[in-house]
């Protein structure tokens, strides 16, 4: 997990280019769900939660002066694996590299075109957060 | 009511009346099972529409030429037809509103006007917000109380604990007829006759029913009924409370505007008579006048045999559905009507909705704006397929077959 | 406002858009003139509404299935095209309502929540009962106090008087930008800041002005702006308030319900951020989507355009209804719409409006919802000609020519 | 003056047979009330102020035992004249016959649908206001 942004995301977009149907984008998210590290409980908190998704979604992110890393849990399992995509994308990055990432990437596997509004409220309100966090990790820093 | 139809209920020929559902959606046909939420509408309603703005679109009530007469006449046309369909005794009894919520908050407001300290206000566990949060603020406003009557475990409103409830500080009780969330149809005209023993008034959330059931307002003898045109096959933007005259006159009005006053100078107004006074502004001409048609054509239909086709629906749904594996259906009140809500143990209501959406099959997940009814029954949401009249069982066949497909990916 | 067409003003390819003009009406073509009341609809506009429910129709904004996603998409592009038309710096300060007088009854609710005892609220003479009552209702519920601007003979509001009324107990001003009655075009963005001087929140009824003018909400720096999609060729029953963001978040919730919510226990409910805290119940989804057509039509045209050939049309007409015998022009204000307010002497408002009516002619008679600036004038009512972008300087004319022919009827 | 209800409506009946044209009923609806007598002026008060019209209508009664008078007056001359042909109709009768008058005349010359609701409820109201009057006559003399 030490790639740049952009070649991670470049990844995702091939990985999902290979599923023929919807059912099968959502076999892998779901597979992607399954697998995402679990969160240290402590962190599923209301604190955490993130507004704006029909799932409940906790969100913790932990700064060590230069890289973020981001752990999070749903108690849907599309949702966790949305999350778990988004954290392959960002974390372990500095937060500048967060702050600026371009994320056309949701929009390239067709997620955003596949999501409800309610649902896509939720992924931008999980991509608001995470890069609310780096900000403040950032602005911390300076 | 005049609901005499005994054609035979003819599936195809109805569906073909709704375009809608000929579409596909994600590469499948539309299997559209959220019609608690919304229905789809009949062509002679859309007909309707188009026909309104092309030939005599006007504003009504107070023109003298032609087009605002004849857009009046179709105006009020509805009015009555709505009184007969509910069986009011006067059409002045029938107030145009926004849809259910605005009915409620119409009363909430005008009906709080009169309400005192310490009175009590009874709702009860099935609730949809539309139905709580108006009395709430009215509670919060005037320092009344709300008083919630339970339900047990199929959700059936406890007749007991709702006798005990009631006492001379009651001053209004309102509920569902049917439950949006679990489909429970409510003992309305024996609660109404419970409440009117201690004088309150009876205010029932009509949303579920009107497009399940024949309604008659005078035989329930409730004092107010909330209706959403857009749930019984009508436009969306429009609805009707309907009032009985003696409460509607003791009322203050809600709105004030055009069409709702007598007179008015900077000292002093007075307000119009029976129903314009709780109408104020343009009303939604081309939504009353559209709803006409979908009124007469579930008139066509016969309440009473849509009542009948669904309850086959649901009696055949419910058997399918118990078949899923770890599958619990929540809400199994004796009296029910054709909706489904369930979950499937182990598995998030959000991800089978999601997936059965990739299937073509439009299913509701959530709290159905019923979050402390879902408190009651300890779960953060159901999935829910509501069943209406185009409903056939072969869509129930499909949303089975859905269910087994989703649910080994989820596992 | 992406008014920037420079398109010549070709009225027959516009009228060719409304079906309803080539009506007749007792044998003889419509002349259509009644757009102060309700304006026709293009077919474009129709046409929305029919592909809607054809093709999407379901509720909105609770659903994770395909047709509710498709349905809130373009009910929020609506939103979107409504901010940028009125040009608002935020799409959620947009509020969708049933019309113009839902929009004010809604501030007045809402604001009325803030106002104590002997605070001023100030009004003019020239509003419509909608932009009256609804403050009325409110000081007498809050103990305030309604002051109004007076006006000169030709329907000109008084600066120098509504500078004397301004003072540190005004709360709210209230007005219209365009009279509905008159025509008179208030300057909103001078009384505007004459308002802010004492701090008092400025609201303006923009129900006459968004079919005629281009509006700039940001540019006039008014906190509320109360619209009418029916006068502006959208449909009926749905209407816009819009609010700047600090008052919004300032103002408690009018009505209680779905969608207005984040969460409900029976113990306590909080409310959702903007737009939706104002949003309570199912929201007319037809309309919504359906406006954004008649927005886009609009703004094809452009609003620059529109202004430029009523403005020709008004100038045509007064002199052409000055010829007439008699006649007396109420309402004759330098900013003025394409709006006639007229009477005969010796003779009554309703009878030539009858007689207009035979020939086909749709004028609006009586006080058009003002009554006490009717008092003001000191009349029982005017025959209103109010034009819309498909009237012609022929069908001025045959207004002109129709009156010729009624009047020595009568006389 | 002293035909039944039901000859007096004949008679309006086949007298608006003759017009063409709605511009000519109107013509003489206007003449009709043009010759409408005056009402005393004492009359023209807000008690006798009928509800539901556009222009201003005072309508008033005098009975003298045996037969109603009507008298009334408009600020609209169409309005007048429609109140001149109801007059004409129900004026010096006794209240028994003005209670149970067939009013279908209304209908059969074209003016219930020729006028608009606000019209035809100005129209609705009058017959109603005059039924009234009779009525309150009749149960006085009983
Ligand atoms: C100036 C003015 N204000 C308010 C209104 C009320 O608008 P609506 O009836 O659409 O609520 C109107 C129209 O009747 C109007 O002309
Ligand atoms: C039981 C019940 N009450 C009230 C409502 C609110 O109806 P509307 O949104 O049409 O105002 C609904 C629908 O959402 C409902 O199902």
């Amino acid at each position: 997990m030490s790639e740049s942004i952009a070649e991670r995301t470049d990844d995702i977009v091939d990985e999902f280019d290979m599923f023929e149907d919807w059912m099968d984008k959502y076999d892998h998210i779901i597979s992607l769900g399954k697998e995402l590290p679990l969160i240290d409980e402590q962190y599923k908190v209301e604190d955490n939660l993130i507004k704006g998704c029909q799932s409940r979604v906790w969100l913790h992110a932990d700064y060590d002066g230069e890289k973020v890393q981001f752990t999070a849990d749903s108690d849907a399992i599309i949702t966790k694996g949305i999350i778990a995509l988004m954290i392959r994308a960002l974390s372990d990055q500095t937060p500048q590299a967060i702050v600026d990432a371009d994320l056309s990437f949701v929009d390239q596997i067709g997620l955003k075109e596949h999501l409800s509004p309610t649902r896509a409220n939720g992924l931008v309100s999980m991509i608001k957060q995470m890069k609310f966090y780096a900000l403040a990790f950032q602005s911390k820093q300076a | 009511m005049s609901n005499t139809s005994t054609s035979p209920f003819d599936i195809e020929a109805i569906r073909s009346q709704f375009p809608v559902l000929e579409r596909e959606v994600n590469g499948r046909k539309l299997v559209y099972m959220d019609n608690g939420a919304t229905t789809h509408k009949p062509k002679a309603m859309t007909n309707a529409i188009t026909s309104y703005y092309e030939t005599i679109n006007s504003n009504v009530h107070r023109g003298v030429h032609h087009l605002s007469q004849r857009a009046t006449d179709a105006f009020e046309l509805t009015r009555e037809k709505l009184r007969a369909h509910i069986n009011a005794e006067h059409s002045y009894e029938v107030i145009f509103t926004k849809g259910t919520t605005d009915s409620i908050n119409t009363v909430a407001w005008s009906f709080g006007e009169l309400v005192k300290p310490g009175d009590e206000i009874i709702i009860s566990t099935l609730e949809h917000h539309s139905n709580i949060v108006p009395w709430q603020m009215l509670c919060e406003r005037k320092g009344a109380t709300l008083k919630v009557i339970p339900m047990d475990d199929h959700g059936v409103l406890d007749m007991e604990a709702f006798k005990a409830l009631l006492n001379e500080k009651t001053v209004l009780v309102a509920f569902n007829h049917i439950s949006n969330a679990l489909g429970t149809i409510n003992p309305v005209k024996e609660m109404t006759a419970l409440a009117h023993e201690v004088d309150a008034a009876v205010v029932i959330d009509g949303a579920q029913s009107m497009p399940h059931l024949n309604v008659d307002v005078r035989d329930l003898d409730v004092d107010f009924y909330a209706i959403s045109a857009h749930k019984m096959y009508g436009p969306t933007g429009i609805g009707a409370l309907y009032g009985k005259e003696e409460w509607l006159n003791k009322l203050p009005p809600y709105q004030g505007g055009g069409e709702m006053i007598d007179t008015v100078t900077f000292e002093k107004t007075t307000y119009a008579g029976l129903p314009h006074k709780f109408e104020a502004g343009t009303p939604h001409i081309e939504g009353v006048i559209a709803w006409a048609a979908s009124i007469d054509w579930l008139n066509e239909l016969g309440m009473e045999n849509i009542s009948a086709y669904e309850q086959e629906l649901l009696e055949y749904g419910t058997e399918a559905l118990l078949s899923v594996e770890g599958l619990k259906i929540h809400g199994t009140a004796p009296n029910k009507s054709a909706l489904f809500s369930f979950n499937i143990d182990g598995l998030h209501h959000y991800d089978i909705g999601t997936l059965l959406d990739q299937l073509g099959i439009a299913v509701r997940t959530g709290h159905h704006c019923t979050q402390p009814l879902m408190n009651r029954m300890e779960v953060p949401g159901t999935i829910r397929a509501s069943m209406g009249l185009y409903n056939t069982k072969e869509e129930i066949d499909t949303l089975v077959a859905g269910l087994n497909r989703v649910i080994p990916m989820l596992k």
